[in-house]
């Protein structure tokens, strides 16, 4: 059962990662990190227990955090408006 | 097989659907608000299904507390990561999409 | 063959991609994220030449009994922080090219350079962005 | 105490770094640089008095033995080096208080000391250490430190030679973890002594040859041995005059011990000279560097350019003492390199002084210099002399060791490479005493008085390099013993 | 085929096609984004090779720190790359050919992957890393005690790499200046969207910090029973400074932690770990010899001098990683 939830947990992780390829801009890419992010937390609670040593969940904890701050680092400094070009950031990217 | 067993085979199998789902909806959905929508309602749904189920098949009360705590976590900043990126992309004009449109 | 080095080439594939870009790309910005693929590419080398078969994580615990070595690991833990540390330097180095030359373009910068040697300027920064120190 | 010599050789350093940047006062920062280069010369003299009278040392970090921690390892193949790279940081020290004042806003002096402090403990951890992750390890400090000292530099182009640098050296250093790791898969271990056992016999293994590859290409770029030397002309060019003294003096030196230490003491020169080609490609690389670095330093119209392409020149010389691979080879190139450390650092500690006192070292600016100041330019002409390799200075003498050591071997090519690249030599270094001293002044402005402290520390310098060339007997002992133990017993 | 070989081959898939993507994207926050995926996928590989505390270090530096950074330079200078010219492909493609043949030649000799009897798991150091550690030091995390005590002085030359970076950081883009008041106020970087203006993010990140400083400090004392330790706990406060700082703005985030205060943490985790060394000699031990410092009881001894220097480097860490942070982010409010 629990490898079956690993198996989701991949194709999903590659269906995000199409999208954060795909774009277009950059909030489709966000949003696809973001997601990918989430699951990457849930991969190592899983993969604890797929591989017979739950105990080390802590990494999980700090994964969550990390995709926290790496989305709040990406909204507050993303939304500068490129002074050269005047489209990045923006859906033109 | 006990019931805590089933219990918990179910919960798996129901937050690996929504995961699945969500994926599907992350990829598939026309433009980027309704693909909001579809990480935003299967990411915690999926997680909390996952982590709870994991959860149950717990005998440890330390790891017992590690998946509660994720889970917490995610809880509160999953949707808040979603909210400020809908509210943003809104303010930065990221259009909307409407029937008969091109998906972008 | 396959089955037991397709790891190690995987590993190897991700080092020469960082090395590409490292080489090729004159964004300097762009080189250091290269540069930052090709160190990952020799981190997960190390780590690969530590993990045994069904091994698991060298935290020693009762009924465990094969564990992957810890010793890559600590090298490797080693070199993460030296590579953020040189990243951190770039970046900054990255930064104060931009304020002196207002590009982060390699050529660019080097062009702006063979400009100032034609008209005699001796590219002594101006004393406002002299602003080190602590 | 004196059985802890060896890491307080780098424990001095590296515990002065911190509190110079604690401190902040740049009298304090600059005198705990001169007591933390005072303290390892001592340490250096002291284990090289112990090492001549009792042969290796070692050093168990954490007391525990090898291979299952990290040790220092004192032999007669880095002592010279330890002696070397301390002793410039000594002459630096006393070079830079005034130099830097000149050239740097206040508030960073105490960052720069730091950043040489910083320095200095690599490179003496890099010489010292027996321990190929742990050389890795200092590699990268004493790297690092160099990149923020080269961004010192006072004009724009420092920052762009600091970043090619430091992308540059780190895409090296990460060679040089490739093959280490390499290394460490078909061995297992990381302790020098320890590989050299268990390499030996497994010469045709494919990894092990794919390591000595990795870890020399990484190192070549540290050597700057060509093709790989495009970073060192304005690195040392562009940085602040007392870095480029301490730097040219020892940077690439240090890296060519380790060359040496890896080359002999760890994969062993049955490996490296014999099995596989290393030999031959370094004697080529050093034959094409001579001829370009010379070539290139009698087209550049900067003074601080010009001698930094001949630095590129006078690696090639190490290099192709190295590559012999026999005992007068591996000394003469020891020799070679404290003799061109010694002038070399005098030279840089000479542009950095023309250039505090007339703010430009182009060569169309030193018209007239030499009649203008000339206690400041002789010292110029002794050292520049020595570069060329005239009789009696330091110069010759090592020059003379590499030609005999070549011609023992043959090595006509080479040779003839040399031979020209010190004609070439002649060609660059009279180009800039031409300038010097037979044009006419053009600038009417009195030029800034030189300080004393300054005018010590170069004179300081050509006088050593003087008396090396009168009686080499102190450089030559330490060379041969340094060759004898890399070649000899391995010692690693 | 195993579910390691299955999850094994799906993750570095992910990785190269994404090492591809960022090489193509020109756009550098997006490549800079996919950076961050990068490191996190990077990380849960090294979970499931075993490598729990460098999956640790990797998530927080790369994911953290390394992202916010690239991320914060690209917002002070040029987003977009110029497209790569002709001229410049070849010598990559050179390069490539020949280190990937080296690499390729030396894969030949190398020992399968994850063979038991390969010379790195056959060696004496294993025995010794992994059983006889239990006894000389005893502690159940191997890579820690590797790390704090075999290999100590490796883990002081990081710290002292760390230390120079944010030396040369503050040297060459400066601690954050004060506004001078005679100066008008000059617009900031994120001029109309301040996050701290969303009373959700705001309350969220709030709410967060206790937590995440509380982890950091569990990360640090756990490290001899789990993956985490000194740099990893340093890591996450600094995070957790870097959250306060993005979310409430520098302002408040540097008075929190002062510029002078900052500096002396940094030098203060150094020298303690230096001084730890000095003193393990003056107690006639060599250099970071904990046994010496309980005598008569090795294990005690090794447990406190990991203690302390796992808590040196983590104020040195934090400390050096939020000075960077500030470097960066005052960059963008002073100019």
């Amino acid at each position: 059962m629990i490898f079956a939830v690993m198996v989701a947990l991949l194709v999903t992780m590659v269906l995000a990662l199409v999208r954060a390829f795909m774009g277009p801009g950059l909030y489709n890419r966000i949003l696809a990190i973001n997601t990918f992010g989430t699951k990457t937390v849930l991969f190592v609670a899983v993969a604890g227990f797929l591989f017979g040593r739950p105990e080390f969940l802590d990494i999980g904890i700090l994964y969550a955090l990390v995709n926290f701050v790496a989305t709040v680092a990406v909204l507050r400094l993303t939304h500068l408006q490129d002074p050269w070009s005047g489209t990045e950031g923006g859906e033109a990217g | 097989m006990s019931v805590i067993e089933v219990l918990s085979g179910v919960l798996l199998a129901a937050g690996a659907l929504a995961l699945v789902s969500g994926g599907v909806g992350l990829l598939r959905f026309p433009d980027f608000y309704t693909r909001t929508h579809a990480a935003s309602v299967t990411d915690p749904a999926g997680a909390g299904l996952i982590l709870i189920g994991l959860l149950l098949r717990v005998d440890a009360w330390d790891t017992a507390v590690r998946l509660l705590i994720i889970l917490l976590f995610l809880t509160l900043t999953s949707p808040t990561a979603t909210h400020i990126l809908a509210h943003a992309a809104r303010r930065d004009g990221v259009p909307m999409w409407q029937e008969g449109d091109r998906r972008r | 063959m396959i089955a037991s080095h397709y790891v190690y080439w995987t590993f190897f594939a991700l080092m020469l991609i960082g090395l590409y870009v490292v080489i090729s790309h004159g964004n300097l910005l762009k080189k250091l994220i290269g540069l930052t693929l090709f160190q990952v590419g020799v981190f997960l080398f190390y780590i690969g030449l530590g993990k045994r078969d069904g091994g698991s994580a060298p935290i020693i615990s009762d009924g465990v009994e094969v564990y992957s070595h810890p010793l890559p690991q600590v090298l490797i833990l080693t070199a993460i922080v030296v590579g953020v540390a040189t990243l951190a330097v770039g970046l900054a180095l990255a930064v104060r090219i931009f304020e002196a030359y207002g590009t982060v373009e390699e050529d660019e910068v080097v062009e702006r350079d063979r400009a100032d040697l034609a008209t005699g300027h001796d590219g002594h920064q101006a004393a406002g962005r002299d602003s080190g120190g602590s | 105490m004196t059985g802890q010599l060896p890491v307080l050789q780098v424990a001095a350093p590296l515990l002065c770094a911190p509190l110079c940047v604690l401190l902040r006062s740049r009298t304090v920062a600059w005198l705990l640089f001169l007591v933390a280069s005072l303290a390892s010369l001592t340490c250096a003299a002291l284990l090289a008095v112990r090492v001549d009278r009792s042969g290796t040392l070692r050093y168990a970090m954490g007391d525990w033995q090898a291979p299952y921690g990290i040790e220092f390892v004192v032999n007669g193949f880095n002592t010279p080096v330890l002696l070397l790279v301390s002793l410039s940081a000594v002459v630096v020290a006393v070079y830079s208080r005034r130099s830097v004042a000149g050239e740097l806003a206040p508030r960073r002096v105490p960052l720069l000391y730091a950043c040489l402090c910083l320095t200095l403990a690599g490179l003496l951890g890099l010489a010292i250490t027996g321990d190929v992750f742990n050389a890795f390890v200092f590699l990268e400090i004493s790297s690092l430190s160099t990149y923020t000292l080269i961004a010192m530099g006072r004009r724009r182009q420092a920052l762009l030679a600091a970043f090619r640098y430091l992308v540059i050296g780190s895409v090296g250093a990460v060679f040089v973890l490739i093959g280490i790791g390499l290394a460490y898969a078909v061995t297992g271990t990381l302790n020098m002594g320890d590989l050299a056992q268990r390499v030996t016999g497994g010469h045709d293994n494919r990894s092990l040859q794919a390591a000595v590859v990795l870890v020399f290409v990484g190192l070549a770029v540290k050597m700057a041995v060509f093709p790989l030397h495009a970073w060192l002309p304005a690195a040392y060019a562009e940085a602040p005059s007392a870095v480029s003294t301490f730097i040219a003096a020892t940077g690439t030196k240090v890296a060519i011990y380790v060359f040496c230490r890896f080359a002999f003491t760890v994969f062993g020169a049955t490996l490296v000279f014999g099995a596989m080609p290393v030999g031959r490609i370094g004697l080529l690389l050093a034959a094409l560097g001579i001829l370009l670095g010379s070539a290139a330093a009698c087209f550049q119209d900067d003074l601080r350019y010009l001698l930094a392409w001949s630095s590129v020149a006078q690696v090639g010389y190490i290099v192709a003492g190295v590559s012999l691979a026999t005992t007068a080879g591996v000394s003469a190139a020891y020799l070679h390199m404290i003799m061109h450390s010694v002038t070399k650092a005098a030279l840089f500690a000479t542009a950095g002084l023309l250039l505090l006192r007339l703010g430009t070292v182009r060569l169309a600016a030193l018209a007239g210099v030499g009649r203008r100041m000339p206690w400041t330019f002789a010292a110029f002409v002794v050292a520049g002399l020595g570069l060329v390799g005239v009789p009696p200075t330091a110069g010759f003498v090592s020059k003379w060791a590499l030609v005999t050591a070549l011609v023992e071997q043959g090595q006509w090519l080479v040779l003839a490479a040399m031979l020209s690249g010190s004609l070439l030599a002649v060609f660059y270094v009279g180009r800039v005493v031409e300038v010097a001293w037979f044009r006419e002044p053009t600038a009417d402005a009195e030029p800034a008085a030189a300080p004393a402290s300054m005018v010590t520390a170069i004179w300081f310098l050509v006088l050593l390099s003087v008396s090396f060339g009168f009686d080499a007997s102190l450089p030559a002992h330490l060379a041969d013993a340094a060759a004898s133990a890399l070649l000899g017993n391995g010692g690693g | 085929m195993t579910a390691f070989s299955l999850i094994n081959i799906v993750l570095l898939a992910i990785l190269v096609a994404t090492a591809v993507t960022i090489t193509r994207l020109r756009a550098l926050y997006e490549a800079a984004m996919l950076a961050a995926l990068f490191s996190l996928v990077t990380a849960c590989l090294f979970v499931l090779l075993d490598a729990l505390d460098v999956a640790f270090t990797e998530a927080a530096v790369g994911v953290g720190i390394s992202t916010v950074l690239i991320l914060g330079v690209l917002a002070l200078t040029r987003s977009r790359e110029a497209v790569t010219q002709r001229r410049r492909r070849l010598p990559g493609v050179a390069a490539v050919l020949l280190v990937g043949g080296t690499l390729g030649y030396a894969s030949l000799d190398l020992p399968a992957f994850g063979a038991a009897d390969s010379p790195v798991h056959s060696h004496p150091l294993t025995e010794v890393y992994l059983h006889q550690s239990q006894e000389a030091v005893g502690i159940p995390n191997t890579v820690t005690s590797v790390l704090a005590s075999y290999r100590g002085l490796d883990t002081l030359g990081e710290l002292v790499v760390v230390f120079t970076a944010g030396l040369a950081v503050v040297s060459l883009l400066g601690p954050l200046r004060r506004r001078r008041p005679t100066r008008p106020e000059r617009p900031r970087p994120i001029a109309d969207f301040d996050l701290a203006d969303y009373r959700v993010i705001r309350v969220v990140s709030g709410g967060l910090l206790p937590f995440v400083l509380l982890f950091a400090l569990y990360v640090l004392f756990h490290g001899e029973y789990g993956p985490g330790g000194g740099f990893q706990a340093g890591v996450i406060f600094a995070s957790g400074f870097v959250l306060y700082g993005l979310v409430f703005g520098l302002d408040r985030a540097q008075r929190v932690v002062p510029h002078a205060a900052l500096w002396s943490l940094v030098t203060l985790g150094l020298l303690v770990y230096i001084g730890l060394g000095m003193a393990t000699m003056l107690l006639g031990g060599s250099f970071l010899d904990y046994d010496v410092l309980a005598p008569g009881n090795p294990a005690t001894g090794q447990h406190l001098g990991i203690l302390v220097v796992e808590t040196a480097i983590g104020i040195t860490v934090a400390s050096v990683m939020t000075t960077i942070f500030f470097s960066f982010a005052g960059r963008g409010v002073s100019r």
